[in-house]
């Protein structure tokens, strides 16, 4: 997989292990820690999505998007990272941020609607969740562009989903990559629908890759549910853009297996079918097929992940949800390095209306009766 | 007759005007298949055909750019955007063309489009989905910008709207999208666009605002009530253009004027009305004009929302200040 | 030149004279007449744009942008179009309006500050000029997207410039005039500056053409400064867009002679060589050989144009400085179908201060003065 | 000591900073090998060369996103914006994250960001060059509004500009950008952002305004002391945050409140100062605090330019109207 040889027109999807699981070319060069990681990653972070949902649907938890089926593309990433380079998520990050170093019980808190739940691992380059679509990409340049000005050696990974790749930021960031040719990765997990919109109506390129042509650097169209093309392909294009500060567009094709957000119903839009044929090209346990055939994975391995897994999620569900209340003055306190008068005297006006509360609000039911 | 929320009213407004009207068009994120993420679109890709009813990329000044194009061909575009807060990539198209094109062209061209989202917060949605910055589209010139907080004026407005040969943004409060039921009468149904509804006469203030503001308005005032303080309640409907009547004939009536608004507070459109009142009719008013707002914090995580809305609390007891003053 | 056949990742240059006005493959199939009529519009264009750039260096006319160098481009395009197709321009269009019917009084007035200068004759499909970079062109999938409703047979055209590629607004258009496959034909003059950005910092894509592969629809690259070319070219994407409703992209490559606007000055930051190399490249000079050769162009014939051209420059001046001075009611009549109460309040409000002026604005010189 | 106009003094506070700060970066379309179209630019690229100074494609949302991460990272990016009617499409950048990012981070990041533009009329500019629509950032919790009107105070507050570790707006009155001269103290010099400034004192009446508009308060305040009339002129420097203190203490002294604005009048920046001063200040106020607007039109092509925009006749009238009140 030479990144230079990539033929714009017509990219060819990139694969390791083919969807049983078998070698296609040669045994990658990843050490037996590193696969067992990237299992382990790729399983916990599977759990911990599926506990999240059950939080959700039990009213413990408030809108979040699941992850299930893009693990490989996430870890696969993630994983071929090294711990300075810098990691600008979109929204669907769990497998990502959780081998990241971002505490499950972090993402938890944010998705309970608590803004602590934010706070990043003090020596970790993560930025935080960016919800409005595609918008977090040009700060990946910016991010490069520092890295480049300060002599290079690290790179930024930056994520997004195929809906993105229509979004004006999308373009007029990898258009300032091209042009400043910054050491930026540029990684859409392709999932094929962007809520309810599929792939043949969000764009009429034949791949996501293609689109690097126009800026000017190659696009790389991978198997997002292969953890190894992924992690190889990611890899070499990490690898090049902190030597050479070049960026890459990468494209790994995955599905989405839940719902878009916990408010979505997938079924109103995609059919029984095609889940199902996508259930069966499941990441995880592709992956875990090739593993057991190196003698890696057994079932006494798994029995202890799924341990590790479960004391993990219930500590990350305790302390997200055994925290103590904000603070009032949370809302306020980070608005600017110095608060200004006026947002003190809000502050103060609403520490004062908590304190003296009399009336509590009730729900806004005026079934029918309303003017 | 037949008892709807705000969804199934716009829902009708859309179903009236389509089948009416061969040039209406609805397109967005989502609105076609999954009939919108609210499901304000039910119903309309089936019955008109992806012709009609189209999902379409996601991207914002694509949306509102290319329902421009349609709108100056002759089409009367109903687009989408899914949430206010992803109206910003949206706000050059509407500001530098949307609102212009009537006026550049010497009344020539005209954009006859509507701009749907709804807006607001207290529905413990993610960051950037409980956004209000309606001030900041009444301040573009050539933009009108409706917002109902009940299912007969969703439709009655949602109608005009659509008929209006003019660009219209129509905010829907989400927080009100199904939080109550009201009779609304079938088929046609036009309210006018500008003008306010006193919801409930009162003779020792004025309340004001909009959207989702309005039941707190009216619980504001029957707790009031029960202090003996009666409380004049004005939805605007319409914040540009602005219905200015009616609100200062209210304040010469009360005498005391409070503006409740669930946006930030700083250049929020409450600041407009009271500017209006401060400067026409500073005589009437026996108090200062005040106002009850967000603050000038982005919305926060669900957590936090409650507190980052004016509250019936907070206004009965502005309502009282005013009334003490 | 089969725009199917486009190779996406190496565009070529499609031409049909050389640099010296030579056929380089077949004689174009073209009467006569059109071929007379392209000339003349490019020979009028130029010196309607040379007869602006002297008024406004006499303090006669504002800020505007001439066309200089760009005639070919500019007529080649819109003389390939219908009368009812839709033309959708940017800002610096004297040549293609001028053929599209707009009187040049109109685009005198304009540019001398007066928006009656942008009534465009009635029965003409054309838009205003659109001054925020590549913002008008999402409106041109909108018009061909209302066309392909009505049944299609028409097409739009809508011009910008290389600088405009890289605006979020240009890759939206495209993007979604991919997937609607709208009868769209996206012309880019490429002149290669924008302003004092050159080319190669706008993108480090090698053309502007092979965008066009990141949306699924053809892109061509065609000598901009070969009317023939163009011509050729634009009209069969033109007549592909009616007849399959389908987009193309065009770059015509193509260079601006003057400044980029009046208020600008190249020599800070292009070279003279530079300017020397495309102005032996001149497209009416080249154009001219090739009618010379065909016994079309003829020194007798100049001079009638030449004739011509200054009447209609001298009409078009007249009737753009004779003009009676607007009305105060023309800021606010046309905001509205029906004026709301406020603006006629502001509109009365503004022609009483009109009529009761008193203190007449000074000019702000407080030269060191003030405090 | 130098003379300086606007533009000089701009790009005297861009050339320290650099100097001082390696960390400061320029970027936007046209500042390098052009200077920036109104040179403010000049001097930098030959200066500080192409890694420091650096000519960007054309996309403001691009523009302001890059300086977004370029400021995440720890560089302290001056972008910018070519005109301030090109910055719609970066609002959405400037709203969604410049604004948001420590408040997000838990106080972990910053956007130590200054976008620069030149903004107003009164150039005989093209359409879309001459706007002003600072209220709307105003109007965007955690972004600061800087908007000097003479030269000391744009190197000044340029200056603190750059070292703000917040992103800053810093919005360039375009029409004075060479209309006069000042000395201006060389080297360092910090002007605070968030002070307003008396830039005349009197006592019958307080005109509050910014950027353009406070040359031609003074000169209507030299027209009104023709007729006895003492006005005091506030130029506020800075929108957001407001400097509520200097303008009540001064209304609290004249009892008259004038807010000039060349921007749209309904729901600019005017109508928030007087909803303030009504609020706080009603009992000061011996006649209706008004305002001295632009029109709810877009600015107009040149021929109309000087009927848009308020002029010294109507702030005189204006003022007559309110001593006589
Ligand atoms: C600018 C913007 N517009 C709309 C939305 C609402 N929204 C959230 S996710 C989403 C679809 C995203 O699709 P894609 O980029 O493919 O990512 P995926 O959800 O598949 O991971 C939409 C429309 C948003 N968050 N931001
Ligand atoms: C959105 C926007 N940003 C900036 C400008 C200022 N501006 C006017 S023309 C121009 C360069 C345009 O370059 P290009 O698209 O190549 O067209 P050309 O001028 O070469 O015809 C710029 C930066 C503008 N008009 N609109
Ligand atoms: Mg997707
Ligand atoms: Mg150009």
């Amino acid at each position: 997989m030479d990144l230079e040889e990539h033929e714009p027109s017509s990219p060819k999807m990139h694969q390791v292990l083919d969807e049983e699981g078998e070698l296609i070319g040669e045994e990658p060069d990843i050490e037996d820690d590193t696969l067992k990681d990237m299992y382990w990653w790729m399983f916990y972070a599977r759990k911990a999505d599926e506990k999240a949902l059950k939080l959700q649907r039990q009213g413990r938890m408030g809108t979040f998007a699941p992850i299930k089926g893009q693990e490989a593309a996430q870890v696969g990433a993630s994983t071929a990272m090294k711990d300075d380079d810098w990691f600008v998520p979109a929204f669907r990050e769990l497998g990502a941020y959780l081998q990241r170093d971002v505490a499950l019980e972090q993402n938890y808190k944010y998705f309970m609607g608590d803004a602590r739940g934010n706070e990043i691992p003090g020596d970790v380059n993560n930025l935080p969740i960016a919800v409005p679509v595609s918008t977090q990409i040009p700060h990946a340049v910016g991010l490069a562009w520092g890295i480049k000005r300060d002599g290079g050696g690290k790179a930024v990974l930056t994520v997004f989903g195929d809906g993105a790749t229509s979004e004006g930021d999308f373009h007029e960031g990898l258009n300032f990559a091209g042009v400043l040719n910054v050491p930026a990765v540029f990684f859409c997990q392709n999932n094929q629908w962007a809520i309810s919109v599929p792939f043949e109506k969000q764009t009429n390129s034949e791949t996501i890759a293609q689109k690097a042509h126009a800026y000017g650097f190659p696009g790389v169209f991978v198997d997002g549910n292969d953890v190894l093309a992924v992690h190889e392909v990611t890899k070499k294009a990490l690898q090049r853009a902190r030597e050479e500060e070049v960026p890459t567009l990468i494209e790994a094709l995955t599905y989405r297996l839940s719902m878009h957000t916990t408010a979505d119903d997938p079924t109103r839009y995609r059919s029984e079918e095609e889940l199902k044929e996508w259930e069966e090209k499941d990441p995880i346990k592709r992956f875990r097929i090739y593993l057991e055939k190196k003698g890696i994975w057994t079932e006494d391995w798994q029995q202890e992940l799924e341990k590790k897994a479960e004391d993990k999620i219930k500590e990350a569900v305790d302390a997200a949800e055994n925290i103590e209340d904000p603070d009032p003055e949370e809302m306020f306190k980070y608005m600017f390095e110095v608060l200004p008068e006026d947002l003190k005297s809000q502050m103060e006006y609403l520490k004062r209306s908590l304190r003296e509360k009399e009336i509590e609000e009730e729900k806004v039911e005026i079934e029918g009766g309303f003017p | 007759m037949s008892e709807m929320n705000i969804v199934d009213a716009v829902n009708d407004a859309l179903h009236l005007e389509m089948e009416k009207d061969e040039d209406v068009m609805i397109l967005g994120e989502d609105v076609g298949e999954n009939e919108g993420v609210f499901r304000v679109t039910e119903g309309l890709l089936e019955k008109f055909g992806e012709e009609r009813v189209r999902d379409t990329p996601l991207a914002e000044s694509g949306i509102v750019g290319v329902s421009i194009g349609l709108g100056l061909y002759g089409m009367k575009p109903v687009a989408e955007i899914q949430f206010m807060g992803f109206m910003w990539p949206a706000l050059d198209q509407l500001s530098s063309h949307a609102s212009r094109y009537r006026n550049r062209s010497q009344g020539q061209l005209n954009v006859p489009m509507v701009l749907r989202a709804p807006y607001g917060g207290g529905v413990k949605a993610l960051e950037h989905h409980s956004e209000s910055f309606e001030s900041v589209l009444a301040h573009i010139p050539g933009l009108k910008v409706v917002i109902p907080s009940t299912p007969k004026d969703a439709k009655g407005l949602m109608i005009s709207s659509i008929r209006d040969p003019d660009p219209v943004v129509f905010l829907e409060p989400k927080k009100l999208y199904r939080a109550f039921k009201q009779d609304v009468p079938d088929g046609e149904l036009v309210e006018e666009i500008g003008e306010a509804r006193v919801v409930k006469e009162g003779e020792d203030i004025t309340l004001v605002g909009w959207g989702a503001m309005v039941p707190k308005m009216v619980k504001a005032a029957d707790h009031a009530a029960k202090e003996n303080i009666s409380v004049e309640v004005v939805d605007l409907r319409t914040i540009y253009p602005y219905d200015e009547e009616t609100v200062h004939d209210s304040i010469r009536k009360t005498g005391r004027l409070l503006v409740v608004q669930e946006a930030h507070r700083t250049g929020g459109f409450a600041s407009e009305i009271i500017a209006r009142a401060a400067d026409k009719e500073l005589l009437s008013l026996k108090a200062p004009p005040k106002r009850s707002t967000g603050f000038d914090v982005p919305f926060p995580l669900y957590k936090m929302e409650d507190w980052a809305i004016p509250d019936v609390d907070r206004i009965v007891k502005k309502i009282r200040r005013l009334i003490e003053w």
